[in-house]
């Protein structure tokens, strides 16, 4: 019994959903971001193994540059997160609703 | 002179660009020279033109996207020629008579953009590239009536771009169904005209893809129900957004009409003759009575613009070459005459800013010289012989009294009803005594005015009697449009039909 | 057979794993969960022979993300219990459901063929792969990946600038009610 | 001989173009001269051409130039000089250049007198195109060319305003006894150029008939094939020109806008409204006999038609005070004479009469125009009276004329006019003889009714303060050669009809010499009769008319034209314009156009209506994102397992 394609992708897909979950469950911006990272992640597994399937190093490519935007989103994502938290004491999404249509 | 199609198109644009750079205080001399020397190379394609050639001239391509097979592909033929030389030539004198005082160096740009877009639709045959000046000749419109228009201006110019846009679209599923058609039946992809001109296409296709081009053209020309734009366009519009909305951006959709959908789709073109010939008499008959009931006079005439642009219709639909011709005579004529009639409406703007015609009476005493020119503008517009109106609406007619006697005799209504509004109008603004005070001092027209409207008198009262240097290379090209229509047409009853408009018979 | 196992020990771990870090109330045990979910992660990357990532995965995440994390973390009231209300969880629980399900559908049923098209760069097993990556990364996509370096720059300087508002104030030599001060002034600021 | 073809062609549009130069300025007395003296040219050249076609028989074809090609169609600016279209030059060319020296008198204190002049020798032009042209879209030009003309010409003092409806019958502007001729110059100059387009239409109709069915324009093409067309083909193109021509010449119903007309100068009313463009319809019947030679039925309605006209406008003459029209009416009779020798076939009497009435009713008019000039623009001929003092030469000028319309030998009048009545009988349409008789008398009547209250009788002008005085010598002078051919005009019968005949059929009138006489003794009788009872009438009462018939109905029907201009606002314009009115603010607002917006508001209303989903909150936002996935896997899924299934 060897593994193939499939399973890594349910397993990516199934990370995938866990990190959806979070995305619609959590209220905590914090806790949002928690849930973006493994997302990618989930991602990346899945083009680590089409790339290791394929024989190709597009995918891990792919995964590397993945890897480097969420590096950066966290950067990035976090000085926004502290800059709001000092405006409005609270990171809690429910209290900030600035884009009422 | 392989270039000179391309540098036609793109010389208003690069010269737009640069004009940036220009001070504003000499922008106005900067573009009368732009689209004088764009004038005098659409002359100098015309002396090249060789007029015994009835196909296309000068064609150049150049691949953008070669795996779904559209190109750059620019040529031109006795159809388009002509209107590409009303396009330069009233931009020209739209300039030259422009008074603008507000933001003019923008204006002068936006004006010189829309030129580009106006020459690139008569030129361009790969319907991509056709589609994608069509849909930007929209842009700066939209910004010259909505910068520079009256109080209603952001009202008008969204419902003229939104109108004309939704219509395009589905043109443009039309074109895309079309390419797809074609790769299934040669296998390569091609939005080439040319390419097209070879495709046999089943009847039920043809019928669907008419409806498709139909709207795009139609809410363009405006027909009759889709004209509801058009009023608001030319009244917020500033005189020379009007004058060049009426002079050529109208014209591409009766321009469409003769190029895409009668040479593409000839049995449809045929199976439609009727219900077109029906809008358009609607469009003549009802618009005149509209443009009849007006109180502004640039009402008058942007519904009698509609009136006008259903004869061309009725023309195009005749399926001969006196018909086509005469549409195709008719639109550059048209263009000139209520191109010509939106300038004067803007000098008594100038002068009142107003433009309803119970402000007026009497103006004749007080701007003989107005009087004159807009009388001859006026006789132009209801079709006088000698003048440009007379040909084009002559042969429109004409063409189409093969098809049907009676439609033709409902239609020629046109000459009495445009008399009508017209002479009724004239005589509440100019005859009668000066009751008005405010009238009394008013200026008659002068210099630069004088200098934009002398040449489009002169064009009126020459291209009326001696219209042959148009109709001669539109006779060939439109010769052999109808030969290609017959060709290309599937079923027997089309060809017979096209074949009996084109010969002398018997009429019932 | 030995990759079977680890296969599936690991997707276990890290599906525990993650699931902690998104139904957990606490901050610190989403964290901790969150960067141990990251390090099985890359046992996968291995087992795909594709060392190098799995390297990165855990230099990059554990090392630089998490420990970005856990000084953010230090701004907010992390010790705390993080208070969520959360609106109508029978349609979140459905969602996720539906989606749980129709990803399985989707891939009981047989979808990725195996007649995969030749490698656009293929892999050469003989160089190793460090090598190999390094060979693609530095040829042909030279320019994504500077692009990235300087992506990640200005991500870093972004981040600096945002975060770090008023460094020129250094809180630590100051005393007591100058910072209250500051603080006061600050706030009024934020409210206007 | 073509070097004078086109002299006669051109000079007076070069005449035209020269005045218009000065169009704005002040009165330039040169403008008038070189207009008439151009003229002169014209009918020089005119006279010499027709002198050369009597001479020698040939006829002068040329194409200038081309006009519209395309298709099948070629159209040329071609001329062709034959015997009818250089007795109709010389006709236009001998009124016109009259009227033009007339003019000079006439218009002398105008202070447009440059483009008076302008637009008079555009007229002549167009005339000229019309006569001339070998083909028929060349007659449309000029056609639709002198219909410009005469707009411009009605409208010429386009500054005076629109007079009020009036109930009163001495003051409405449809009424033939008040001081208005029309509402305004303006409304009749339009109310003429679209009643011409409504003809004008069916004649376009007629042209395309006959191009799509010969496959050209060009006469000689048309009537060699004319004969190879079904019967009911021919009648609808002879129907269709005539249409045509009944705007042109003002048949019923197309009849009002000829005595409102009557607003331009008195010259005008002259050259256009009597002596030259109004005849253009008789021309081309007589010009296109060929077609209607071949369908009898067509030419019986003309004549009917003719015949009733004649009487129609006879009768309207009777009581009418403004003496333009009734001369305008009195035109508008002697056309329906001519219509009726055309319809019967005998197309050169016809154009007999047309030359000879050209001559005598140009001189009324003229004459006319002196009246009004020396009575500061009076039209009231019951405030005139006693003129014949004052304006002798004037007085018997008129007279001349009178007596030649009323067909009194040996005046040209008793030869063309007794020639249709005889041409009536021979083609035993007794009814329309019966007509054309009795109108015969009423012509003479009104004739002279109006000469008496013009030129004798007591001096009723005296209360406005006017004083009348004769005009310049040159404008008598002017009129004097009009008068001498009004009176001899009809001496040259035999060798006009020996010319004429080589074009045109020759009569057939199957009449015995007894019968002959009868008719000319009856219809001289009737005439004399006609004159000598309004000489008498006055002499008497110095009134026609007493006070009780005022108020009869008869007289108010007369009077008022009909009740035609009151049938035309009422039942025509007023409607139209509500119409208009109600397809713009009714249909095309609140329809078509806010069906549009319909459309707009509806696209704008749903954006309202979902505002609420976008409350600003990212959890629900992403709530929702994920829902619509949701959405989109269950299609994908679905539609994949179709493809697959």
């Amino acid at each position: 019994m060897s593994l193939a394609l499939n399973d890594y992708l349910i397993l990516s897909t199934i990370i995938f959903v866990i990190g959806l979950i979070g995305v619609i469950r959590r209220k905590n911006l914090l806790m949002l971001f928690f849930s973006t990272e493994i997302m990618l992640n989930a991602v990346n597994i899945g083009l680590a193994a089409i790339s290791k399937f394929h024989g190709d190093l597009t995918g891990q490519m792919f995964a590397f540059f993945i890897v480097a935007i969420a590096a950066s989103e966290v950067a990035v994502g976090l000085g926004l997160l502290i800059l709001l938290y000092k405006r409005k004491g609270s990171i809690n999404l429910d209290s900030i609703v600035s884009m009422k249509g | 002179m392989e270039h000179i199609l391309s540098i036609l198109i793109f010389f208003p644009a690069v010269a737009a660009l640069v004009g940036f750079l220009v001070s504003s205080n000499s922008i106005r001399a900067y573009a009368v020279a732009v689209t004088t020397i764009e004038f005098i190379l659409s002359i100098g394609l015309w002396i090249v033109f060789d007029k015994d050639n009835g196909g296309m001239q000068f064609t150049q391509t150049f691949p953008i996207i070669p795996s779904y097979g559209i190109n750059y592909l620019v040529a031109v033929d006795g159809i388009s020629l002509f209107l590409v030389l009303m396009t330069t030539f009233m931009t020209m004198i739209s300039i030259i008579g422009l008074t603008e005082k507000r933001d003019l160096k923008n204006l002068v740009i936006a004006v010189l953009f829309l030129e580009m877009t106006m020459v690139a639709v008569f030129l361009c045959l790969d319907a991509i590239i056709f589609y994608l000046f069509w849909e930007l000749s929209l842009v700066p419109m939209l910004y010259i009536i909505g910068a520079w228009g009256g109080n209603l201006r952001i009202y008008a110019s969204i419902k003229f771009f939104l109108y004309t846009f939704t219509g395009s679209l589905v043109m443009l599923v039309g074109m895309l169904f079309l390419g797809y058609a074609y790769f299934q039946t040669t296998g390569n992809w091609s939005f080439s005209l040319l390419d097209w001109n070879m495709l046999l296409l089943p009847f039920d296709m043809q019928l669907w893809l008419f409806v498709a081009f139909f709207l795009g053209f139609a809410i363009k020309v405006p027909m009759v129900p889709f004209h509801t734009w058009l009023p608001y366009a030319h009244g917020q519009a500033p005189t020379i957004g009007s004058v060049i909305l009426a002079a050529v951006l109208l014209k591409m959709g009766t321009y469409g009409f003769i190029r895409f959908s009668l040479p593409l789709f000839p049995d449809a073109t045929v199976y439609f003759v009727i219900p077109m010939a029906i809008l358009a008499l609607i469009a003549i008959i009802y618009t005149a009575m509209v443009a009849y009931a007006q109180e502004d006079m640039k009402q008058v005439i942007a519904y009698s613009s509609v009136s006008h642009m259903g004869v061309i219709i009725l023309g195009t639909f005749a399926l001969n070459v006196e018909g086509i011709g005469g549409s195709i005579f008719l639109m550059i004529s048209h263009g000139i005459v209520s191109g010509a009639l939106f300038m004067l409406v803007g000098v008594i703007y100038d002068r009142r800013h107003t433009k309803l015609i119970s402000e007026f009476g009497g103006l004749a005493q007080v701007m003989p010289t107005y009087a004159t020119i807009f009388a001859v503008m006026l006789m132009a517009s209801v079709g006088l012989p000698l003048t440009i109106g007379f040909v084009g609406e002559f042969l429109s007619l004409l063409g189409f009294f093969k098809v049907s006697p009676l439609l033709t005799l409902l239609a020629g209504l046109t000459i009495i009803l445009g008399a009508v509004y017209m002479l009724v109008m004239y005589k509440k603004v100019f005859f009668g005594a000066v009751t008005n005070a405010k009238n009394k001092t008013l200026e008659d027209v002068k210099g630069r005015e004088l200098v934009a409207l002398i040449p489009l008198v002169a064009l009126v009262v020459i291209l009326g009697i001696y219209p042959k240097p148009i109709l001669e290379p539109v006779n060939k090209s439109v010769t052999q449009l109808v030969e290609i229509m017959q060709l290309k047409a599937i079923n027997e009853t089309t060809k017979t039909k096209i074949i009996s408009a084109n010969s002398i018979g018997e009429v019932k | 057979m030995f990759e079977v196992v680890a296969f599936y020990l690991f997707a276990f771990l890290t599906i525990a794993m993650f699931s902690i870090t998104v139904m957990t109330n606490n901050a610190l045990y989403a964290l901790s969960s969150l960067a141990a979910g990251m390090i099985f992660i890359s046992a996968f990357f291995f087992i795909l022979d594709a060392d190098f990532l799995g390297v990165v995965q855990i230099v990059v995440y554990t090392g630089a993300v998490m420990a970005l994390y856990a000084f953010g973390m230090m701004f907010f009231d992390s010790m705390a219990e993080v208070e969520e209300k959360i609106a109508s969880p029978r349609l979140k629980f459905f969602l996720s459901g539906m989606i749980a399900l129709i990803v399985v559908i989707i891939f009981v049923a047989p979808i990725i063929g195996e007649n995969a098209l030749k490698g656009l760069y293929p892999i050469h097993l003989e160089y190793g792969n460090a090598q190999d990556v390094g060979l693609v990364l530095f040829t042909k996509y030279i320019v994504p990946f500077e692009v990235a370096a300087v992506m990640l720059l200005v991500a870093m300087i972004g981040g600096i600038i945002l975060a770090g508002k008023k460094m020129d104030t250094n809180l630590t030599l100051l005393s007591e009610e100058a910072i209250d001060e500051l603080e006061k002034t600050h706030d009024v600021k934020d409210k206007k | 001989m073509e070097k004078y073809l086109y002299i006669a062609l051109f000079a007076p549009l070069l005449g035209s173009l020269f005045a218009a130069l000065f169009a704005n300025r002040p009165k330039q007395l040169f403008t008038g001269v070189i207009t008439s003296a151009l003229l002169g040219v014209s009918m020089i050249a005119s006279l010499n051409l027709l002198f050369h076609i009597f001479t020698t028989q040939e006829v002068i074809h040329v194409r200038m130039l081309d006009w519209i090609i395309i298709g099948n169609v070629d159209i040329p600016f071609g001329f062709i000089v034959d015997p009818i279209s250089a007795t109709m030059m010389c006709v236009v060319t001998i009124v016109s250049t009259m009227v033009h020296i007339h003019s000079i008198g006439y218009m002398d204190h105008d202070k447009s007198f440059n483009r008076f002049f302008s637009y008079l020798s555009a007229f002549v032009f167009s005339m000229m195109i019309l006569i001339m042209s070998d083909n028929f879209a060349g007659l449309f030009i000029g056609w639709e060319g002198v219909g410009l003309c005469s707009w411009l010409l009605i409208g010429f003092w386009y500054h005076k305003e629109d007079v009020p409806r009036s109930k009163d019958i001495y003051n409405s502007p449809y009424s033939t006894l008040s001081p208005y001729s029309s509402v305004s110059p303006g409304y009749a100059a339009n109310e003429a150029f679209i009643m011409n387009r409504v003809a004008d239409l069916g004649m376009l109709v007629g042209i395309f008939f006959i191009y799509w069915n010969i496959g050209s324009l060009q006469y000689d093409v048309v009537f060699a094939n004319i004969g190879d067309l079904s019967h009911g083909l021919v009648i609808a193109i002879a129907a269709f020109l005539f249409i045509g021509a009944m705007g042109k010449s003002a048949q019923f119903p197309f009849n009002q806008w000829l005595a409102n007309a009557m607003e331009g100068p008195t010259p005008v009313s002259a050259l256009i409204h009597a002596a030259t463009m109004v005849t253009a319809g008789v021309y081309l019947v007589i010009r296109a006999n060929e077609i209607f030679t071949v369908v009898p039925e067509v030419g019986y309605v003309i004549a009917s038609l003719g015949a009733f006209v004649a009487i129609f406008a006879a009768s309207q003459a009777l009581v009418a005070t403004n003496i333009k029209k009734i001369i305008a009416f009195s035109t508008l009779s002697q056309l329906g004479y001519m219509f009726v020798a055309a319809g019967l076939g005998a197309y050169w009497v016809a154009l007999f009469h047309l030359a000879t009435h050209a001559f005598f009713k140009s001189v009324l008019f003229l004459g006319a125009g002196n009246v009004m000039h020396a009575t500061n623009n009076e039209i009231n001929i019951k405030n005139m009276g006693g003129l014949h003092k004052h304006m002798k030469s004037t007085s018997i000028i008129m007279t001349i004329a009178s007596v030649a319309l009323s067909g009194i030998f040996p005046l040209s009048g008793f030869f063309s006019k007794d020639l249709i009545l005889e041409v009536a009988f021979g083609a035993h349409a007794y009814i329309i003889w019966a007509v054309l008789w009795i109108t015969a008398g009423l012509t003479a009547f009104y004739s002279f009714r109006l000469i008496m209250y013009v030129f004798h009788g007591e001096e009723n002008f005296k209360k406005f303060g006017y004083h009348p005085h004769e005009t310049y010598p040159f404008v008598i002078a002017a009129m004097t050669p009009l008068a001498v051919l009004a009176i001899i005009a009809g001496w040259f019968k035999e060798p006009f009809v020996a010319m004429i005949t080589t074009v045109l059929p020759e009569l057939e009138v199957h009449v015995s010499d007894t019968t002959l006489y009868t008719l000319i003794a009856i219809t001289t009788a009737i005439a004399l009769g006609g004159i000598l009872f309004a000489v008498f009438k006055y002499k008497k009462d110095g009134t026609y008319f007493s006070h009780a018939l005022h108020n009869r109905f008869c007289y108010k029907l007369l009077a008022n034209q009909y009740y035609i201009p009151h049938f035309l606002e009422n039942v025509i314009n007023k409607p139209y314009l509500r119409m208009s009115q109600f397809s713009w603010k009714e249909i095309d607002l609140k329809v078509v156009d806010s069906m549009v917006d319909g459309i707009a508001k509806m696209v704008y209303k749903t954006g309202e209506e979902s505002r609420p989903l976008q409350s600003g909150n990212l959890s629900k936002a992403l709530t929702l994102m994920v829902i619509g996935l949701t959405l989109l896997l269950v299609v994908s899924m679905f539609f994949g397992l179709a493809i697959r299934g």
